[in-house]
């Protein structure tokens, strides 16, 4: 397999030819964000449903690459039913691999897993966060309180990659 | 015309296959491969003579002066202006940012209006945007037609009431391709007010377009090093020297000085008023021998060459199924630069798909977001052409995009 | 102990002699010569990877990105710094300017002062007071003793009635050689004004001696890549990233903002928000290449070969007739330049005689006019030390010195 | 001879270790204006008298370098005498000499066409300009009527060397 061929395995290629939880709106939301990525053009409208403590469901919609549609695709699945803490925890996980670490819970992040060669292509990177950092910004706005609908620009909350 | 198979040979880039495959350099627009006989320049400077500029009296240093003044020298003649006012920055960032802060910061003044257009690159945008809010302007932007010139009649209307005293235009656009009529547009905004400032973005044209600034009749033109086939690092703001007798000083430190007293500051004449510190010299050394390189081939053959290759990607790239040219029909009224989207295919993936297989496009929004929002889409391929290209590197290119629709084509639903 | 002789071998410039003779550069501190590994990395990236940062898709713009940043982050590793602080910008010059502009324009407000040095160079003294006329600040200055030190006791005072908010220092200084006890004077401002600023210039000092700036605790820091066996066309701002954060975006256009629509921008993270339009790539490259030499040789063996080579300067020089040597006695105190004059001989006279036999010293005020005045000077002759010199580099700048004066020595009457 | 040796011809060293109109005053001035070089840290007070339209005299005092001093020693022996638009014919004459441009009026110039060597040596032009530009502004000032004393900061007039 080449390098490209690797970061566009079929795992990935069909959570972006099928994606899971791509929806224009989520039933009972409690919190919705936007996000951008403007050096690519990816936009993203991310919901979440909040319900004892645990994520309850998550929606995604917008534009972009194959590469930031599935990935926040394969996420959505990763993330659904678990304690918000352990969400944020695993976002951090993700964030983490996208700088090259090696990922501790391969289990938890289950298909988001395939998207660890995407570290080797920096400019990607940015791409496969947007999901992920979309749903870390809408859970701390739903903590804080602040409203259901908080709208941000942002590329990727407090990652230094460009 | 050129001996694109001889050029070749002169880009050390173009040596270097990738993957076995010839490398099909698709990006000049971004910037351009720099020819051996730039490298040797600054080689020379680094390797046997380096030095700083203008105060040694050793015979290093006044050889390091001579270079960097020469480089001043080759793109005044190069572009047709006075050495006088060429100021060397940067890039042509920079060279923007000069004009905002220097001129329109300093004369401009609320009520005041500032025009310029949709197509502009951020470069020749945010800086003049950034000095409205600061003095209270007002922005007006002309708008562009269905194929992507420049709408001259609602330019005229824009600047009618005469209170446009200063528009910043590009020469050729970096996304669309469109070369603009900047001589039209600068009597047009002079014909409603004698005094405005005409301020051009001539990144994308002078590597491109023979470029008499004599006979343009503007105020000032910005370009660009390391699209020009030489170094990064080096850029310029070409201007009238009154111009520049106007403008407020904007980096200020040592060389651009006349005396300095712990009560202030003289200034030194122009255009060393403009350039704070040491100066980019190797770069400017290698500018002169890049703008040197141009002229030697004639930028008429260089024109003629891009429109004659730009005819034929085009044609190829509008016969292939599910791609979209944007920008003017016409190579007579276009540059080097040709954007496109893919249906069904984000421009990333294309830009992958080709760049595995040794093609290099540049895909994004090109620092055009508000031209992006008029062409609506969030970002575009870009396919740009300079003197080393052939009809050789057309096919790599439509053989990537079939391979990446084939990739990526979705169920007909979510296309 | 630097082994001089292998070391004088990697610089191409030293190869070549001057009429016969050898190449005596004295002149590092205006620009060192370049290692030869630097110039190999600036070919490899022009030669092998041309293209353009941050937004290619295809592998040649990923390494772009690649050596731009990995320069980036040598710089931070060399000075002990964070990589999110470090903006790169073309000189030192420009660096001093985004503080003034970024954070003392944007900060301070009449009723506030700035304290600087009557030493400074103009790069690090009128940026400032461009800002403080146009804000309407007060300018303090830190005297010098009769040797040549910053006079601390005065400094305490100037800033004891707490005003003092911006606090602009050399490192090490041009002209007199003097290094000067930043951290002391950043910690005696803070103690006056604990939110003060205190920005350093760190252009004579990054090159000579080890500095950890996390250990002087100072909030900027600049720099300039061709003092540090680097290219022209590069230096930075070396900073507390909370300080960037907070400053003003300052050059504008591509590549700093994170979003434009016709209404407005939104700016880019730090660094990259003070980083507009293409960068200096091939000089970043370069410049990572520069800081991993000077790291190989170690700084402390930069340093302690200086020292023992500037004593042995000093005391030739002291020991020569005519010659009054400036700053301060001891090496312990001071670094690589060392000023004097000739009684009777102007110091044009001196370079010039001196450069005609391959000799090369700077000669002028060093773009330090207010230090000149208190000097009583008009202009000095200077020297300056690198890696490359050896004592053999003393006796051809005595022989010419001694022949200068017997060149135009005057009539005792005029003398 | 070496091209420093030609810089530095005995003629030259002759008007700088004897400058002819070395003074601090001149008797009945008419202008006097200050003129430095700050690049070099050249410094030049010049005063001019005249009467019936010509320069009946001419005296310079200050600091720098042998060129700065020499040139204006020898300008002083050039000019004296001369109807001032003939003197200002002259200053053009050698400006264009500095500038590498052969010199028509030979025999007027004297002593000061020894500087021609200096048009070799960039940085050195400005001083062997300084006195000439202070002559010149010297007279102009005189001719605008601007009162005798104006001072000006300036490196070389409108000359756009450096
Ligand atoms: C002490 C000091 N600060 C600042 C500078 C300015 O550096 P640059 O000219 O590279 O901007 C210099 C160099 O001339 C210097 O010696
Ligand atoms: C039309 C146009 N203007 C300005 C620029 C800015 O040039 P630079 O990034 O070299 O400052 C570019 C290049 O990106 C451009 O294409």
């Amino acid at each position: 397999m080449s390098e490209l061929e690797q970061l566009y395995q079929e795992l990935i290629l069909d959570h972006y030819r099928s994606p899971r939880n791509r929806a224009p709106g989520l039933r009972g939301e409690d919190a919705h964000v936007h996000h951008s990525n403007p050096l690519c053009g990816d936009e993203m409208d991310l919901r979440v449903r909040i319900r004892d403590g645990r994520l309850d469901g998550v929606a995604f919609d917008g534009e972009g690459c194959s590469i930031s549609q599935a990935s926040a695709s394969a996420m959505t699945e990763a993330v659904t039913g678990r304690p918000v803490e352990d969400v944020l925890g695993l976002v951090e996980e993700f964030r983490r691999m996208m700088h090259g670490e090696d990922p501790a819970r391969d289990d938890d992040l289950s298909d988001a897993l395939a998207f660890r060669g995407v570290a080797r292509f920096p400019v990607r990177v940015k791409c496969a966060l947007l999901g992920w950092m979309a749903l870390r910004d809408a859970i701390e706005t739903f903590q804080r309180g602040a409203g259901t609908h908080a709208v941000t620009h942002d590329d990727g909350g407090d990652d230094d990659d460009r | 015309m050129l001996d694109v198979a001889a050029l070749r040979r002169e880009f050390p880039t173009l040596q270097h296959g990738v993957g076995g495959r010839r490398l099909v350099y698709l990006d000049a627009a971004a910037s351009a491969q720099t020819p051996r006989v730039v490298l040797d320049a600054m080689e020379r400077y680094y390797g046997a003579g380096r030095s700083n500029v203008h105060r040694g009296v050793y015979p290093l240093a006044e050889a390091a002066t001579a270079g960097y003044e020469g480089g001043r020298a080759a793109l005044a003649r190069f572009l047709g202006a006075d050495p006088r006012g060429v100021v060397l920055t940067k890039n042509a960032t920079e060279a923007c940012n000069l004009v905002a802060y220097g001129h329109v910061r300093r004369h401009l003044r609320p009520g005041d209006a500032i025009l310029s257009t949709v197509m502009e690159h951020h470069a020749n945008m945010v800086p003049f945007w950034h000095a409205a809010e600061a003095n209270g302007l007002e922005l007006r932007h002309v708008p562009i037609t269905e194929d992507g010139r420049l709408d001259l009649g609602a330019a005229r209307e824009l600047v009618a009431d005469g209170r446009v005293r200063f528009a910043a235009v590009t020469h050729v656009s970096n996304v669309l391709g469109t070369i603009n009529p900047v001589a039209e547009l600068a009597a047009l905004v002079r014909a409603a007010r004698p005094d405005a400032v005409v301020h051009v973005d001539g990144a994308q044209a002078a590597p491109h377009i023979p470029v008499d600034l004599a006979a343009l009749d503007v105020d000032s033109y910005a370009v660009t090093g390391h699209k020009l086939c030489g170094p990064t690092g080096i850029g310029a703001l070409v201007a009238r020297p009154e111009l520049l007798e106007g403008m407020e000083p904007f980096l200020t430190g040592g060389e651009m000085i006349r005396d300095v007293t712990l009560e202030g500051a003289t200034w030194n004449d122009v255009p060393h008023r403009f350039e704070a510190g040491t100066p980019p010299i190797a770069e400017a050394i290698g500018l002169g021998a890049a703008v040197g390189f141009l002229e030697d081939l004639g930028m008429d053959a260089v024109r003629a060459h891009e429109v004659e290759l730009g005819a034929v990607f085009l044609s190829g790239l509008r016969d292939a199924p599910g791609i979209e040219v944007h920008g003017p029909e016409d190579m007579a009224d276009r540059g080097a630069a040709i954007s496109f989207t893919v249906e069904g295919v984000h421009p990333h993936d294309i830009g992958a798909v080709l760049g595995d297989r040794g093609v290099c496009v540049r895909v994004g929004h090109h620092c055009c977001k508000p031209l992006m929002r008029e062409l609506g889409a969030t970002a575009t391929v870009r396919a740009s052409l300079h003197v080393h290209n052939d009809v050789d590197d057309l096919e790599p290119l439509l053989e990537g995009i079939a391979a990446a629709r084939a990739m990526f084509a979705r169920p007909a639903v979510s296309a």
